[in-house]
């Protein structure tokens, strides 16, 4: 099974590599970018097929490495086609 | 004192911190590997900086959860001395041992160069053998060194007095007042060094072990691990 | 056809099909789309006796490229002196050893990676860090040093600014996580680079004296180990590429691209290091470029064996990979060795405990032969002396370039009015700038050796447990290497001499990395053959020999090529870390002796300065002419001044002559100084060789004056450190500059220049 | 108007991000993590509510910036929640 989950910093933290990202898309002639997030996807497969299971694993995996919640956000996709949630 | 450095796979420099307490300060100092489950006795852990797992997550996160941590944290928690440097300062935020996490660089680029240092508490073993608001001059190597967490964390972490070390110019003057460069990486309140609330857990950015020595143009760092190793007041003083 | 149905293991020239897997059939065509010529082809076939299968193929054409063969290059690297009292092993094995004193060798070596750093520069640039770290761990030696010149173009072309960001990142990045500090280099900026970039990076590593290990392959019977990550589809084909100028053609031909995993290195690195302890340990090789192809049958070269290799055995990052495939992927961080037999599950445990995969593929075997066999069929059956030692050889045709006298015209040499505003504009140049913002992104200190990093004429490496220092440079100067490639090869020695003087280092050995364009041009055979000789004529004079190297030809797009660009990485040896002088002023009142000849009015020498190229756009004359002897006398009295602590600072003149010179004293303390000259305000910007600057206290300046004078070194008093201006007063007039001010353009230039 | 960006590894290419996650989570007990790669997730807010305008412009940042086609592939998601299509 296919999940992919996503991790942004959070809200209210500095997020300098957007703001460079976003700046940069302004140098080479972007207008109209109000705003750009950098995050992190991972796409993980599992063994097994029961999506609840893999819910609660990757909740912990979440939780216990892929973010760290201090500065970080996740969010986890078990959808049909691998599609993140973005930022929570 | 019985001194341990502990090896993450991709720490890269335990030899240095070995080397100082080893050779220069002649304290009786071993390897803890990160797969074992016991410090081997020792008084001071010290987790050295590197790049450990290759940092490829982020820096520390897969190291925080060696086995070899569950033992350095029962000692934290018994009183036990711990030094995180570097990366072993990111280690220690990503146990939660410390407080706060680190982010990339303000520029977003590895920097390496000397930055001065204000010490803002004399009281713990670590910092013993400086005086409060002494100046030091520390090389940093790091990518991921902007210290960052919420205001309201960030207060609480001043008002506890666990600010250990702090950005400054080279007159001490701290950076929110003078130019941006004085704090290299960006870090909120230009925060180095925290400690835990018992004092008994130091984790800084700046490297004491390249430091520690003439030939390297700096001793400003080797009274920090004199003073973390018991030293008394006369050697302490040799250090300085 | 299954393995039973194939016949008897022997090769079958048409087979198509190997162990179920279709392979094109091996025709003249398909040889020529392999690089090899009509003339090799007939040569591969006859050292066979029948037609070579598909993988004989590969592995063939792959060990005869040029990146690989050297076949064009040899008969002139004959050339270089490669033995004297220090050296413990010469050109030959993964990097070259110098004897460093007391129980202690030193082995290094530099290799290019220019083409992978084009198309992809922060992978091709970090990967060319981790093949050369692995050239010297593979030596048994540690890696404690890394150096990166780099030849990038003008930061106006296409992607240039994108190149630098990319080269310096992976450089920095890969280095920074192993855990070996950038401690020098050279950054060259020159619109002859616009199309093709140059990475050159290298590694030094220290050892004891007796535990050097070497790549040959001996003991029949030996099992030949596998470590490290598993094999993908990276780099096929990346000799091939290497050994071919840019066009169309290789965009289409791109091949997967290296990827760099500095963790796996740093742990392949410890686990070698200690696998090495275990006296298990026969023979290491890394799998460089032409991957386990060239490994296993250099290996076999050396030891004059052969080898069995059952490829089913090599790990595998992905699936459907071939024979031909597994033999020529250039996947990173992989090693091969020959391990004593029954004393490899000792080596294994060494590398299990690391986390690192091992696996056995074969033996050595008597003989001289390499049988490859994949799901169960002998896929390659070929004569290792046939492919290796008796790779194709020529001696290709040379001609001057036609330009040559035209460009060699000596230029007119446009009088600068205000030397204070000229020399403003050269340290504003990203040319003359501080490279600051590019060694910043290095760790320069990690491993606590780094007496001296970078910014300085020679970086300085503490030999623990000793009082002595291991001195590092890196020298070319392109621009005069393209007016002279002679004289161009004979300087970038000479000044890699002077460089090591100024910290007090006596040379031990250098390596040398010769990135020309297409050796198939006479004029660029030419170019090479001269650059060669000029640095063999000033290796000989200096007595300084050359330990390792690599040649990178075809570094060309389209028919334009790069300058002829030999750098030079030259070791040293400092006996004395404690008297080491700096190079800027350091008090002032200081004393400033100017020793070597400056040329006299009419005579000043501008061929390819920077002064006539940067300030005025003209680049052509003939460049300054080398004094050997004159260079061998000044490092002589440099080594003496260091050594006896009489020289406060010590900085040779180079790019920019004696007025950058005298403002980079100024920069480290914000020191300025006064200097008074019989020279017009032009001639500060001269580039005369064999020249440096002293600064020392003024007791000591009569000493200074003699012992130039005893070894026959011209030596002038030209003024005094002090103040917070660098003032001229040349012939009656006076000139002045605030070092602040100069200090802030030369540190911003580069930043300033890459727009960031 | 807002796009989620993720850029992926090409799949014929190493990944040691994704096999050192893959190692750490099998190390802290997470069996049956058959595969892991590890991407970077763009969050973009635009101006404008073209759509398919915002895809060309998209397109163009993902091959200019955001993605470095030599090693890496992008996808580009403007669908109405941000999510991201995955890897390619
Ligand atoms: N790419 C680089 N990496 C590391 N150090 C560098 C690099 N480029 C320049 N440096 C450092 O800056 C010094 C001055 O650079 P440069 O002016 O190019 O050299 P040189 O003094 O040999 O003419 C070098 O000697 C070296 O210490
Ligand atoms: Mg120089």
């Amino acid at each position: 099974m296919k999940a992919t989950v996503t991790v942004y910093p959070r809200r209210e933290i500095l997020d300098p590599q957007g703001k460079a990202i976003r700046e940069a898309l302004g140098r080479i002639g972007f207008t109209g970018v109000e705003d750009v997030r950098a995050g992190k996807s991972f796409e993980i497969e599992l063994a097994g097929e029961d999506r609840e299971a893999a819910g609660r694993v990757l909740e912990e995996m979440c939780r216990k490495l892929l973010a760290n919640p201090v500065v970080e956000d996740y969010s986890i996709d078990l959808g049909g086609r691998a599609g993140a949630g973005g930022a929570p | 004192m019985r001194c341990g450095v502990v090896v993450f796979p991709g720490s890269n420099c335990d030899h240095d911190v070995y080397h100082v307490l080893k050779h220069v300060l002649g304290q009786e100092t071993s390897f803890l590997w990160h797969a074992d489950t016991s410090l081997a006795g020792v008084d001071l852990v010290v987790l050295p900086g590197g790049f450990s797992y290759g940092d490829y997550l982020r820096a520390g996160a897969m190291a925080a959860l060696s086995p070899l941590v569950a033992a350095v944290r029962r000692h934290a928690e018994a009183g036990g001395l711990v030094l995180g440097i570097c990366n072993g300062f990111q280690v220690l935020l990503e146990t939660g041992l410390l407080p706060g996490a680190m982010r990339r660089n303000r520029d977003l680029r590895f920097l390496c160069r000397d930055v001065y240092l204000r010490v803002e508490r004399d009281d713990l073993p670590f910092t013993r053998g400086y005086e409060k608001g002494e100046v030091l001059r520390l090389p940093i190597a790091h990518a991921e060194g902007h210290y960052e967490d919420t205001e309201e964390n960030l207060d609480r972490l001043e008002a506890a007095g666990q600010v250990v070390f702090r950005y400054v110019s080279p007159r001490g003057e701290a950076s929110r007042m003078v130019d941006p460069a004085w704090n290299p990486n960006g870090s909120a309140r230009a925060i180095a060094g925290v400690a835990n609330e018992r004092g008994n857990v130091l984790g800084m950015m700046p490297h004491p072990e390249r430091a520690a020595e003439q030939v390297m143009g700096s001793t400003d760092g080797l009274a920090l691990f004199a003073g973390a190793v018991g030293l008394g007041a006369e050697a302490l003083e040799m250090a300085r | 056809m299954s393995a039973a149905e194939a016949d008897g293991g022997s090769i079958s020239a048409r087979s198509v099909a190997v162990a179920g897997r279709a392979e094109p059939p091996v025709t003249p065509e398909l040889a020529a789309a392999h690089g090899l010529t009509a003339e090799e082809y007939e040569r591969l076939l006859s050292a066979l006796g029948r037609e070579p299968s598909y993988t004989e193929l590969g592995v063939a054409s792959a060990l005869w490229s040029e990146h690989c063969s050297y076949k064009s290059s040899k008969v002139h690297l004959r050339e270089l002196p490669t033995t004297g009292a220090h050296v413990l092993q010469g050109p030959g094995e993964n990097a070259g050893i110098v004897d460093l004193g007391g129980d202690w060798v030193a082995a290094f070596k530099i290799e290019s990676h220019n083409h992978p750093s084009f198309i992809e520069p922060y992978q091709g640039a970090a990967t060319g860090v981790g093949g050369i770290l692995r050239d010297v761990f593979t030596m048994g030696a540690r890696p404690v040093a890394v150096m990166d010149a780099l030849f990038f173009g003008d930061l106006g072309a296409p992607r240039m600014r994108h190149l630098v960001d990319g080269v310096v990142r992976g450089v920095g990045d890969y280095g920074n996580c192993v855990g070996v500090p950038t401690v020098g280099g050279q950054t060259v900026f020159h619109p002859s680079y616009d199309g093709n970039i140059l990475v050159n990076a290298f590694a030094l590593g220290i050892a004891r004296r007796d535990r050097i290990f070497h790549a040959r392959a001996t003991g029949p019977g030996n099992p030949i180990l596998y470590v490290g990550s598993r094999t993908g589809r990276d780099g096929i084909h990346g000799a091939t590429m290497a050994s071919e100028s840019f066009g169309e053609e290789s965009e289409a031909k791109r091949p997967t691209v290296q990827v760099g995993d500095p963790f796996a290195e740093k742990i392949l690195l410890e686990a070698c290091l200690e696998a090495m302890r275990t006296g298990a340990i026969v023979a290491i090789q890394d799998m460089g470029a032409a991957g386990l192809a060239s490994s296993a049958f250099e290996m076999a070269e050396r030891g004059g064996t052969g080898m069995v290799l059952d490829l089913d055995r090599v790990p595998l990052r992905e699936g459907g990979l071939g024979p031909y495939e597994i033999m020529l992927s250039e996947s990173q961080e992989r090693m091969l060795l020959v391990a004593r037999r029954g004393r490899e599950e000792s080596v294994a445990e060494v590398f299990r405990r690391w986390g690192l995969e091992v696996v056995s593929i074969g033996e050595v075997t008597a003989g001289g032969r390499a049988v490859l066999t994949f799901g169960g069929e002998t896929v390659a059956d070929l004569p290792v002396a046939a492919i290796t030692e008796q790779a194709p050889l020529y001696r290709r045709p040379a001609a001057e370039p036609a330009d040559l006298a035209e460009r060699q015209r000596s230029p007119e040499v446009p009088e600068a009015e205000d030397p204070a505003a000229a020399l403003r504009a050269l340290l504003a140049s990203p040319e003359l700038g501080s490279k600051q913002w590019i060694w910043r992104q290095y760790d320069h200190s990690v491993r606590t050796n780094t007496v001296r990093g970078p910014g300085g004429d020679a970086a300085v490496l503490l030999l623990k447990g000793t009082n002595s220092g291991i001195a590092l440079t890196a020298d070319v100067n392109p621009v005069y290497c393209a007016l002279d490639p002679r004289t161009g090869g004979a300087q970038a020695v000479a000044e890699a001499v002077r460089n090591l003087a100024c910290v007090g280092a006596e040379p031990l050995g250098l390596t040398d990395c010769l990135n020309f364009g297409n050796p198939e041009r006479p004029e660029i055979m030419w170019q090479f053959g001269e650059a060669v000789r000029g640095m063999a004529e000033a290796c000989r004079a200096l007595e300084v020999p050359v330990v390792s190297g690599n040649v990178s030809f075809y570094n060309e797009t389209g028919d334009r090529s790069v300058h002829p660009t030999p750098t030079v990485a030259m070791v040293g040896l400092v006996p004395d870390v404690d008297v080491l002088p700096e190079p800027s002023f350091v008090a002032a009142g200081d004393r400033i002796v100017l020793l070597g000849e400056s040329r006299p009015q009419g005579e000043a020498e501008f061929g390819g300065s920077a002064y006539l190229r940067l300030l005025h756009g003209v680049e052509r004359g003939r460049p300054p002419a080398v004094d050997l002897a004159a260079e061998a006398r000044l490092a002589e009295l440099l080594r003496t001044l260091a050594f006896r602590g009489t020289a406060r600072a010590l900085h040779d003149l180079a790019e920019g002559g004696l007025a950058v010179a005298l403002a980079e004293m100024c920069f480290a303390r914000g020191l300025g100084a006064r200097v008074a000259l019989p020279l017009s305000p032009t001639e500060l910007f001269a580039e005369s060789q064999a020249r440096a600057l002293v600064a020392c206290a003024p007791g000591d300046l009569e000493r200074v004056l003699r012992s130039a004078g005893r070894a026959g070194v011209p030596a002038v008093e030209i003024g005094e450190t002090g103040g917070d201006a660098l003032a001229f007063e040349l012939a009656g007039e006076r000139y002045a500059a605030p070092v602040a001010e100069l200090t802030e353009i030369w540190s911003t230039a580069l930043p300033r220049a890459l727009e960031l």
